[in-house]
């Protein structure tokens, strides 16, 4: 395999502000990025990404292709914590399973547009509807992840009928789980009202319904700047990274594979779903990195509220420190060297 | 001057609100420190990966109240604590009485 | 009435971002922008329409039309509260009243941008000086406002001759404002010193002084990326106006129906003036929302100091929860139309 | 290790300098956390309304001082306080005498 | 519900990974306030100049745990709070038993 | 000398702006910019002018001429803190005087960079490898001045022996300073691995690897908005100087007398390094800008670390309210008149 590619993506300023914030945490410099400055740089990514998705999809249009493209989206977030969830249960337990599944059903906005960008650089195209598969893509996982809790945990769940599942004068209570906690009003808001989902959604909404005017006007903002936040970002992205890493060492030499070679197998999946559906190959890059990354924002925020039976460190770890750099430095010209070999 | 219980949990931002709620009902005053991140049995609690409107941080509720208005939101406190997450801790004080 | 000027003001991203805030509130979302960014944008927006209001007057110098409407600025702002304690005081007491009334004399520098990029979206020239009249009309509501209570509260203060207004040993005190609480010196530097017209006022300074090179060396930051910021800003207003809309409910029908009258009669105050002192269409508009608009960034600060009796979250909520929403909605829009109807 | 005195308040931001004042002027030592949010009779209070450089958020100061110390400094505060809102608590906590 | 000691501990941020060691290896559950600013016979130490990553602002940590635990986690902290400066207080406190 | 560079460099909006900061503190305006605003400003400085620096030095690359400059740019940042050390010894400590002498050796960026910006408003060049002798001249300063500590402190750490030196039953320990302290290793992580001086680095190792295009990309982030981010960046410095200026007075006049002499000396020291290796006149100020520039970011926290026994507010008060802006706003036109004079 050509090696350039990957060198080449390397060599540029996000990738390599990424390791600079590897090397501060391995060094141990005092390098910090302190909050919200991470969270205004993902506010504002998220925000750039939805407009600029919508307002190319409204040049589009909704074509069958598109359609084709979105329902695949869908599908496969559905499906990949599915036998996920199956594998994991090997060394895991149900709670822990079920987030880490939803985790790798969903997707990771960093990783796709850093996707793009290495797109961008090599002049190859691809359309504004890929980001509303990246939007369509958070939500399913984490709805599937609470599924596979409630039909797998429904034995303890059943048990645990009490509301308010507490002795009254404080004696032993029984650390229930009460059923109140599935409450799928609950769920249904954490996929889709999620913050990052909402702001996505209604960044690619205002996209579609703005004219060019509104989108001129913004270009400086969510066009020119991107490149550069992005690269920002990256560098906070490498220190809490290298962080994590250690909390990973303790999760063992399963969890290490299975964050390597899931987004591997889901990409190998993806771009076999692009084949099919014959996307183009810039396309079919951004599909194949959505079904290979594993969600860090999102799905975290609604499993602490919905399984907090599940250890965060755990599921955002292994998304963070090992699947994200992975995707970002290796995956991105492997998988596109491999659609290039195919599509050729 | 009179004596006053001082109640403080400490508990998952995500779940602020399951936890006011019952010192709202109870018409408890209180305090409210954010960003807060320790180290528990569940392991450490960071914000560095709180990107986007993720906040997995917690936060540092702080009431003064009486013994009589601690009790029925302890109650009421306890499950949320016991299915999410937290801790809960009352000691002594004197109220400074600013007499309003 | 034309409602296309409406449906064309709402269909631009900062006002359809303001929405996606309302509804992330009103569906449960849990986005939230945490502060300082909300400050940080805030600081942006004074920064750069202080300096570009500079500059501008820089070009055009101080003409007699420019003095008028100066002058007519600073008599609105101090008449305004004026008649609006009184209608207050039909309900509120006196402290309530003086801070509402104080908040609807002064002006929200956000509706004042969002009516200027409209003016900019139709091609409707308007003034710099417009800007010097914004920073010109945040101070003398905050004095007026306090003139009204240290005249109609004056028994009370008079008997609250202690400095120090506490028994000794922790035995009843008397609740006393201290007559010291109205120290001129405070009060002015409340209404002239307080951070956001400091920084409205030093920015209009700096562009006013500031050579063409200068300018442009900033236009990249000031200029292009103003659109972006305010319509990012507007997303957070959104969420702050939603959250403010239930305190709201709370204070009753009077003061919703004031929030929402209150902002029209001004207008239509301020478009008489217009008229009267024949400003061109643009500035005319700039000036009615001036007139319509209420503050949520000086004012509040200034009467938590100075009226301490008065309880923020009124004269807050009703500024942002409603005025402000109405008069960047609905307001800008029919004011113009308006406008256009008589300067014909 | 010796007994001293733990004294708290919660105030809002605009007035911390009013409430240092006597705290200073008796040489106390003390730490201020900011930005802390909360809920009393006066209502909310938040910072999401906090723009430009307006803060309405609450501060939380704490003190640990002597017995003596602390008397003369409550006297001078407690006016602050009943004027513009705050609390004021006191409690007890042993020095873990660092002898420097 | 059993009695606990309340470790309070106020230090510069710079020193926070010396003074958790001692803590994480005694296995002690916490919780840690950022930026903390303050005033004590060093001077004030605020962070309106902490630029870039400097951050030269107080943190303040909470620990409640039982009486046991907090000696040999003192006999620790101490050296480290008179080298770097830096305060440390117990108090008594009720856990209210969460029993999960 | 000709007063009008002065006039014309005060008359620019980054250096208004310092004096806006200024008067606000000094006319007790509550205008305040809240961490981590600062912070995020900051980190964009370094972050640009390392990569600007890093791309330039690429097209330049490694000429006899930048090496010699470099080297001299070590030496003097090694050499300034000896000769301060003594001066200061005259009235201070010896751990007082090896920090504040450490501050004088080292160096701040956004002198050198408002020094870049009024070189630029001159059409004068300069090169990129100036930031690259920037970079170098952060870390030698923190080393000398810990070894002068080592050296003149000696014995009473001698003393010290014991590593954890307090009484076990809380008796009187002897506050002593372990020798423990002087571990070589923190001491070179602190000076090389200080997260300024490492994203510093890092921002310019980056930008040297980088290629055109990663460059064209980040350009508008870290060109176009660099002048504004500065120019915002400097409002907040101007009210940090302000605060700071107070506990300067409490210092007496040997320190004032020291933060605005000792600058003027090492620029003239500078000027005279920067003739006799025949720097153009542009690369000469930057070079006498460092040379007589104080550190108020890396040094203070390397040495909160290393000599705990200094006052920080004395010597991050020096260099931030009395050399900091006498350098922007007299030195910068002074230095250049100088050298405008000699090198005609
Ligand atoms: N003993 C303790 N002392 C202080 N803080 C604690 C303690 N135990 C737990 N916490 C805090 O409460 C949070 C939730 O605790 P837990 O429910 O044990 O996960 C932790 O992340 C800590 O910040
Ligand atoms: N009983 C209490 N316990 C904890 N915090 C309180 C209590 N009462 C008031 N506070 C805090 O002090 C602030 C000012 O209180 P007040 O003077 O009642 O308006 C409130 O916003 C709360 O943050
Ligand atoms: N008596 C005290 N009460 C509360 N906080 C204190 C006290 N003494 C010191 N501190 C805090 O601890 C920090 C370090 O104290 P020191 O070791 O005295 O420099 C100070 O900056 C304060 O924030
Ligand atoms: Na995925
Ligand atoms: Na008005
Ligand atoms: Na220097």
């Amino acid at each position: 395999m050509n090696s350039s590619l990957i060198l080449s993506n390397v060599l540029n300023p996000p990738i390599l502000f990424f390791f600079i914030g590897l090397a501060a945490v391995f060094l141990k410099s005092d390098l910090e990025i302190p909050q919200p400055i991470p969270k205004l740089f993902s506010l504002y990514l998220l925000f750039a990404i939805g407009f600029k998705g919508g307002h190319e999809l409204h040049e589009s249009g909704l074509t069958p292709e598109i359609a084709v493209t979105l329902l695949a989206a869908i599908i496969v977030a559905a499906v990949v914590p599915i036998y996920s969830f199956f594998i994991l249960r090997l060394k895991l337990d149900i709670y822990n399973s079920a987030a880490i599944a939803a985790t790798y059903g969903s997707i990771s906005a960093v990783t796709f547009v850093t996707a793009s960008t290495f797109l961008t650089r090599l002049n190859v195209e691809f359309g504004g509807h890929m980001v509303a598969a990246l939007a369509l893509m958070e939500s399913p996982a984490i709805i599937v992840g609470l599924l596979l809790v409630r039909i797998f945990a429904n034995r303890r769940a059943a048990d645990d009928s009490t509301p308010d599942g507490s002795a009254p004068d404080g004696s032993a209570p029984d650390g229930s789980t009460p059923k109140a906690a599935f409450s799928w009003s609950e769920v249904l808001r954490e996929s889709f009202l999620n913050g990052s989902v909402f702001l996505l959604m209604g960044s690619l909404l205002v996209g579609l319904v703005t004219r060019d005017q509104g989108w001129k006007s913004l270009q400086p903002f969510t066009g020119e700047m991107f490149y550069g936040i992005l690269t920002f970002f990256l560098l906070d992205m490498g220190l809490v990274a290298a962080r994590r890493f250690q909390d990973l060492r303790k999760g063992g030499s399963f969890l290490i594979g299975f964050s390597i070679l899931m987004p591997v197998v889901n990409a190998l999946i993806g771009i076999w779903i692009a084949a099919l559906i014959q996307m183009s190959a810039g396309n079919a890059l951004l599909f194949t990195v959505l079904c290979a990354s594993a969600s860090y924002i999102a799905v975290p925020a609604a499993m602490r509220m919905t399984v907090p039976e599940a250890n965060p460190s755990l599921y955002i770890s292994m998304a963070l420190a090992l699947t994200f750099p992975f995707n970002i430095i290796i995956g991105i010209p492997v998988y596109f060297q491999i659609i290039q070999h195919f599509w050729r | 001057m009179h004596m006053v219980k001082r109640l403080e949990i400490i508990a998952s931002s995500r779940e602020m609100h399951k936890i006011l709620e019952p010192l709202d009902e109870a018409k408890l005053h209180y305090s409210i420190i954010r960003d807060v991140i320790g180290k528990s049995s569940w392991g450490e609690v960071s914000d560095d990966s709180d990107f986007a409107s993720t906040t997995l941080s917690n936060i540092y509720i702080l009431s003064f109240c009486t013994e009589q208005q601690v009790q029925p939101v302890l109650e009421r406190i306890r499950p949320v604590l016991n299915k999410f997450g937290g801790v809960c801790y009352l000691s002594d004080a004197t109220e400074i009485q600013s007499l309003k």
